[in-house]
């Protein structure tokens, strides 16, 4: 039981915990909450894999701004707690266990096949910030800029969609 | 520029004409239809001159070209190919010179009527359609001309749509016209799968090596020969198929003369003498036309000779005209058939126009026994008739006087019961000449039937009177180039047609001069014989009897309609009615229609409750398409889990 | 060193976790937050796989799927607005007509 | 003990750093409030407080005692848990964002240890910090929706918004910086700009280096402390705390203690923007003059013993016996370091860097209070379209014309 195991499993649980009430809280503020605890025990995962540069990038876009975005919106609407509808039958009998039958499809399948692959390096070169950014600007250029095109498109969409018309 | 290069724009004028006076013409002036109309039709007669003098220009020969290809379909090739030989030739220069004459006649006869520019944009279109069919170098754009100048005959009888019985008469035509053209188009397909190829000049080389088929046997051509005889039948009014004709003339008169009398009709006519090699393979085929022809010939004769409509009788006379034509083609003498064609196209345009001329005195009236005594009122109109009458009546040296005498000499001299046929033709003759002679005398004699009161009788304008007159001139001199065959000479038409028709004539030549001429005085006694009958029987005007025994026969056209009526139309009334609409049409068309709409309904009814426009339930559904995707995905990973075995 | 399909398990369990939410919940706001909860346990998976495969284009997706789902932020929280103004409701189950 | 202590020592070392930062942040937290109060009321003409203790230096501990003994009220229909949680993070999390930058160039082993005078010294200490700052927001988000009240909700409103709209020009502004260095490690970029003899001018700020790549970062500078200014919520963008729109914006529910803790976090905040100015632009340790001017080691003595006589002076003018008693103390205190730095010139050169840079650090602490004693709030459209109109593009530009200049002379 290695140190790497003990902070895995930590972070781990938190996650695991963090996405849980994420479920079972009424209010979406506490969702929200529950969530970014999630983004922020993955970001340590990250950093314990040496991904050092997507853990700072998972923390700032994330969990600075779109959930601050998240929030904002839900203190906007000034949401209440969610109410208890049970209008669809099929969501409320079929819907979890089929979720839970997707959930061990993967996850068997992720156990029978990837046992053989080796355990990930903590930090090093590998994925130092400049040999992404390198990558990111040569290989997956047009990628990249067709992103920074979404983002304007994002952008419009989202003055469109949220001034008022008068 | 060489016109024959561009021989499509004879053609392509008067479609152009059509389409000008068609689109625009309703709110055009009359000058400018006017203008477009004729314009386009004599600029075609001009051309087709020119074209025609090259022709000689180039020794006669055979000019043929392919301008568009059309349609390729495997072994199968039809191209716009137009061709021009002494026969089209001939076509042509009747077609576009008549027909040019009857534009100008139109232009004062249709003044005052409705639909000016229908009626010239209809006109223009038969023009381009029947030199479509008369250039044509092979079956299938002939066929295209052939459908075309129905259309546009059933367009112009029917011209007066809101009158029931032209539109009646305007499908009529169209319909028994359906009839021939059902069997031209199987000879078509005949000839296609024997010689696989439509081009006339291919067919009838294959077919020159043939050797001719037993008499009274029947081999392909022979019924290759009928199929396309009972097209020829529809288009050109031969028993039985005779019954739209007196009807078409529900249509205006310069129709009745160009369409109904001069070209249209005559297309049949062509159509055999062009394949006349697929008939002298076939003799049998070729008697069956020379008795059908005889007969039409006598029995249209008989009928027209109680008729008191003016235009009826002129349209009985143009049926048996085209039987004597058909007999001679029958009897092997096809320059003579298409010579009597072509004077007849002179003198029946010339009977016709100068009909409507006195109907148009005489304010629309039809009816012969309301006229009389017209001869001194309208002159230039009677004298003109008068040349006509005398021409079809065939008296020399007017033109049907050579073109019948050449006819009935070939049936004489023809094997196979050719003396029976003279004779018919020869009683037809007489016929011919008595009914007309009574038109001439009930119409321009004796005392008037109308009352002046309300009609006061006028010649009609110049535009009117100059083509009757050109027109007169031709039936007088149209026959003249066989006039030296009378004097032993040679017949220069025939010698013109030759390269085409060829040798042909052998059997109707031969045979002395002598017999030739006792023929001839024959004939004349004949013509002359039913005028002094009916001067006999006209002169001292005759009351309009009651109608009995053999008369009302003759009269209701021995109960033809009727017959056809009771026999052919009324089971086919029934059936449609009866079987085709009440129970195929209502219980199994709309039944299939009905049918697909409720299952798609009842499918919709059902698979409509999962479009709840509940989120969660699509969450539901996205997630069952989700476990499908991953379960295949995943397959071959997960079954060795199912025997336990784990992969490395 | 802890073995990568830890990991991946870890991923796959988090992204059931986030169809469970998906399905389970009804205020629209949470919802969207369970998508971006299955976005990150995608994330996860792909920085385990670079990692151990040592590959960094997986983390090359990763910034792409954080850069798409900011936009998906953007644009999703404004129709959620939208909707909240015409509807007066946040929850799915009251948001079921096309037009109003 | 000892092996114990070297097993150990990548535990215990760290835990001992914090408390002594800690230790010292609070306290410069609650003199800042001290000198906050006293520079604006000598702006304003006024005498500031000086009744607690001579020059009221004794306040902030009046302030604390207070803050402890004063009774805390639960507002009703609160949504407990993030009102409470909401202090405490962002205390958390401002008191976090120091622990990555680096007050001194030194490197020491303790127990077999290496270390510095930084709590941890990441590479990628510069993401570190602003992924924390990123989080700072939460804070204030959430106290002014959990405590139930519509001033506070207005305040959380806005100060999310505002933190998010300046985030982008703040990350941008440094950019600049970043193409320079090249490295996200605050100690390697302060060393970049270490340029021996050009001194200051090798600093970001003026961006002369020896091998000429540099480029002046005047604009990367300006957009960065507006930006950051606007991210810790002071005037003139404290719209979240408006006193005279929001009662007191999305801290008014809240007294006491946790009222304390957001206070201690926004001063907390402001030392560590203050720290990152310093680093990122302003050379952070380094001395502004050349290398080869050894006499400038003299400076802190000659700023520490003249200030400590005057202490002591100044204490004697008093008649109360804390005057009389303490400020001579403070003041002898302040002359002996002076002097000992003198005698001892090993300890004069370990504490360069760090005289430097808490020098520059409480400059910009210093200009933050006379901002606010001086300039005037925004207005909330005014506050945004200056972000977004403004700001970011500036900060954009300055991306480009860096990234220029910098390949133009590289090549």
């Amino acid at each position: 039981m290695t140190g790497a195991l003990v902070i895995f499993f930590a972070l781990a649980a938190l996650a695991v915990l963090g996405a849980i009430s994420l479920i079972v809280q009424r209010h979406p503020i506490h969702s929200a909450l529950s969530l970014i605890v999630v983004m922020v025990a993955l970001a340590g995962l990250y950093l314990l894999m040496g991904a050092e540069f997507v853990a700072a990038v998972q923390i700032i876009v994330y969990g600075g701004a779109i959930m601050v975005l998240f929030i904002f919106v839900i203190m906007l609407l000034n949401a209440g707690e969610e109410e208890r509808t049970n209008f669809s039958r099929l969501a409320t009998f079929a819907g979890v266990p089929l979720a839970l039958a997707v959930t061990g499809l993967i996850g068997a399948g992720i156990a029978r096949s990837s046992a053989s692959l080796p355990a990930p390096e903590p930090g090093g070169v590998l994925t130092s910030t400049r040999t992404l950014s390198t990558l990111l600007f040569s290989e997956f250029v047009y990628p990249f800029e067709l992103t920074s095109f979404l983002i304007l498109v994002a952008i419009l969409g989202a003055i469109v969609l949220a001034q008022r018309e008068n | 520029m060489p016109i024959l290069d561009y021989l499509w724009i004879i053609p392509l004028l008067p479609l152009l004409g059509s389409a000008l006076n068609g689109l625009f013409g309703k709110n055009w002036p009359n000058k400018v239809v006017n203008t477009v109309a004729l314009g386009s039709t004599g600029l075609s007669f001009v051309l087709a001159i020119e074209a025609v003098r090259e022709f000689f220009a180039n020794g006669q020969q055979p000019f043929r070209r392919e301008f568009v290809e059309w349609i390729v379909a495997g072994t199968f090739h039809a191209g716009f190919n137009l061709e021009l030989d002494q026969l089209s030739v001939v076509m042509l220069l009747v077609v576009t010179g008549v027909g040019f004459l009857i534009h100008i006649y139109s232009t004062g006869y249709m003044a005052h009527e409705g639909g000016y520019y229908r009626f010239f944009s209809y006109l223009n279109l038969f023009m381009f359609f029947m030199l479509i069919l008369v250039l044509a170098a092979n079956f299938v754009l002939l066929f295209v001309g052939w459908e075309g100048v129905g259309l546009c005959s059933y367009l112009l009888v029917g011209f007066y749509f809101l009158r029931k019985s032209a539109a009646d008469a305007g499908k009529k035509a169209f319909i028994v016209n359906r009839i021939g053209d059902f069997g031209f188009m199987l000879g078509m397909f005949l000839l296609f799968r024997t010689f696989h190829s439509l081009d006339f000049s291919a067919v009838f080389t294959q077919m020159a090596t043939l050797p001719p088929e037993e008499m009274g046997q029947f081999g392909v051509l022979t019924i290759a020969a009928l199929l396309l005889f009972v097209g020829a039948t529809g288009k050109s009014a031969q028993i039985p198929l005779y019954v739209w004709l007196p009807d078409a003339m529900e249509g205006p008169t310069p129709v009745s003369a160009l369409i109904h009398a001069a070209t249209m009709v005559t297309a049949g006519v062509y159509v055999v003498a062009r394949s006349h090699l697929l008939y002298t393979h076939a003799p049998s085929a070729m008697y069956v036309v020379a008795v059908v022809g005889c007969a039409t010939a006598f029995f249209a004769a008989t009928i027209g000779l109680v008729q008191s409509d003016i235009k009826k009788v002129l349209a009985y006379s143009t049926v048996s005209q085209l039987g004597y034509m058909f007999l001679g083609c029958g009897v092997g003498a096809f320059s003579a058939g298409i010579f009597h064609l072509m004077t007849h196209a002179f003198f029946k345009a010339l009977l016709f126009l100068s009909a409507g001329s006195v109907i148009h005195a005489v304010g629309g009236e039809q009816d012969m026994w309301k006229m009389g005594g017209l001869a001194s009122k309208i002159k230039v109109t009677f004298w003109c008739m008068l040349f006509g009458t005398i021409a079809i009546a065939g008296f020399p040296p007017f033109a049907a006087f050579f073109s019948k005498d050449a006819i009935l000499f070939a049936a004489y001299n023809s094997e196979a019961g050719g003396k029976t046929l003279y004779a018919v033709g020869l009683l037809a003759a007489v016929l011919t000449s008595f009914y007309v002679f009574r038109l001439i005398w009930l119409t321009f004699f004796t005392e008037p039937r109308y009352d002046e009161h309300h009609v006061h009788v006028h010649e009609s304008p110049k535009n009117m009177t100059v083509p009757l007159m050109i027109l007169a001139f031709l039936s007088l001199t149209g026959g003249w180039f066989a006039l030296p065959a009378l004097f032993g000479g040679k017949d220069y038409f025939t010698d013109f047609l030759a390269p085409v028709l060829g040798s042909v004539e052998a059997a109707g030549t031969e045979g002395s001069a002598s017999l030739e001429h006792t023929l001839s005085l024959v004939a004349v006694a004949a013509a002359t014989a039913g005028l002094l009958v009916a001067w006999r029987m006209y002169t001292k005007g005759a009351k309009q009897g009651p109608s009995t025994g053999l008369h009302k026969v003759l009269y209701h056209k021995y109960y033809i309609d009727e017959l056809y009526q009771a026999v052919v139309v009324s089971p086919l009334v029934w059936v449609s009615t009866n079987v085709l609409w009440k129970v195929i049409d209502v219980g199994f068309i709309d039944g299939i229609v009905n049918g697909v709409g409720t299952v798609s309904r009842a499918i919709g009814d059902t698979v409509r409750q999962t479009q709840s426009g509940n989120t969660r339930s699509y969450a539901v559904w996205v997630l069952v398409g989700a476990i499908v995707v991953f379960a295949i995905i995943f397959w071959p990973i997960l079954h060795p889990a199912l025997f336990g075995e784990v992969r490395p | 060193m802890v073995p990568t399909n830890y990991y991946l398990i870890l991923s796959a369990i988090l992204f059931g976790l986030g169809t469970v939410a998906f399905v389970f919940k009804r205020n629209i706001i949470t919802i969207f937050m369970a998508i971006e909860l299955m976005l990150n346990a995608v994330n996860l998976a792909f920085v385990a796989f670079s990692q151990s495969l040592g590959k960094p284009d997986g983390e090359v997706f990763v910034l792409f799927v954080i850069v798409v789902a900011a936009a998906e932020a953007a644009v999703g929280l404004g129709i959620i607005i939208l909707t909240a103004r015409t509807r007066r409701s946040l929850n799915v189950e009251r948001v079921d007509l096309l037009k109003l | 003990m000892s092996d114990f202590l070297t097993q150990y020592a990548y535990l215990i070392i760290p835990i001992i750093k914090v408390l002594i930062l800690v230790v010292i942040v609070l306290t410069v937290d609650a003199y800042l409030t001290w000198i906050e109060r006293k520079l604006i009321a000598h702006i304003q003409a006024r005498w500031g407080p000086h009744r607690v203790g001579p020059h009221g230096l004794l306040q902030p501990l009046a302030d604390g005692l207070k803050f402890i003994f004063k009774e805390d009220p639960l507002p009703s229909h609160v949504d407990k848990v993030t009102y409470f949680l909401a202090p405490f993070l962002a205390l958390m999390l401002a008191l976090t964002s120091l622990g990555v930058i680096p007050f001194g160039p030194q490197r020491f082993k303790v127990f077999g240890y290496e270390t510095g005078i930084a709590i941890a010294d990441v590479n990628i200490s510069l993401l570190v910090l602003f992924a924390i700052t990123a989080l700072a927001v939460y804070g204030v988000a959430l106290a002014g929706w959990a405590s139930n009240s519509k001033y506070s909700l207005l305040g959380g409103l806005r100060s999310s918004a505002q933190m998010i709209s300046y985030e982008l020009a703040l990350t941008l502004s440094v950019v600049g910086v970043l193409l320079l260095a090249g490295t996200f490690s605050l100690r390697d970029i302060i060393e970049h700009q270490d340029n021996g003899n050009l001194g200051l001018l090798g600093w970001n700020i003026f961006g002369f280096s020896k091998d000429g790549a540099g480029f002046t970062q005047v604009i990367g500078f300006l957009c960065f402390y507006i930006a950051a200014i606007a991210e810790t919520n002071r005037i003139p963008f404290d719209l979240a705390e408006a006193e005279s729109e929001l009662v007191a914006g999305f801290h008014t529910e809240y007294a006491s203690m946790k009222f304390a803790m957001f206070f201690i976090a926004e001063y907390t905040s402001m030392i560590t923007i203050s720290c990152l100015a310093t680093i990122l632009f302003f050379g952070g340790w380094l001395s502004p003059f050349p290398a080869s001017w050894t006499f400038t080691y003299y400076v802190p003595s000659v700023v520490l013993i003249p200030l400590g006589l005057w202490v002591i002076f100044d204490g004697l003018r008093y008649e109360t016996l804390l005057g009389r008693v303490v400020l001579p103390g403070v003041g002898t205190v302040l002359a002996v370091i002076g002097v000992a730095l003198i005698v001892f010139p090993p300890v004069n050169d370990a504490i360069q860097g760090v005289f430097w840079f808490l020098a520059k650090v409480f400059t910009f602490l210093f200009i933050y209070v006379w901002m606010r004693g001086t300039l005037p709030r925004f207005r909330y459209d005014q506050l945004m379209s200056f972000g977004w109109k403004f700001l970011l593009p500036v900060s954009i530009a300055n991306v480009v014309l860096t990234s220029a200049v910098v390949l133009w002379r590289m090549h």
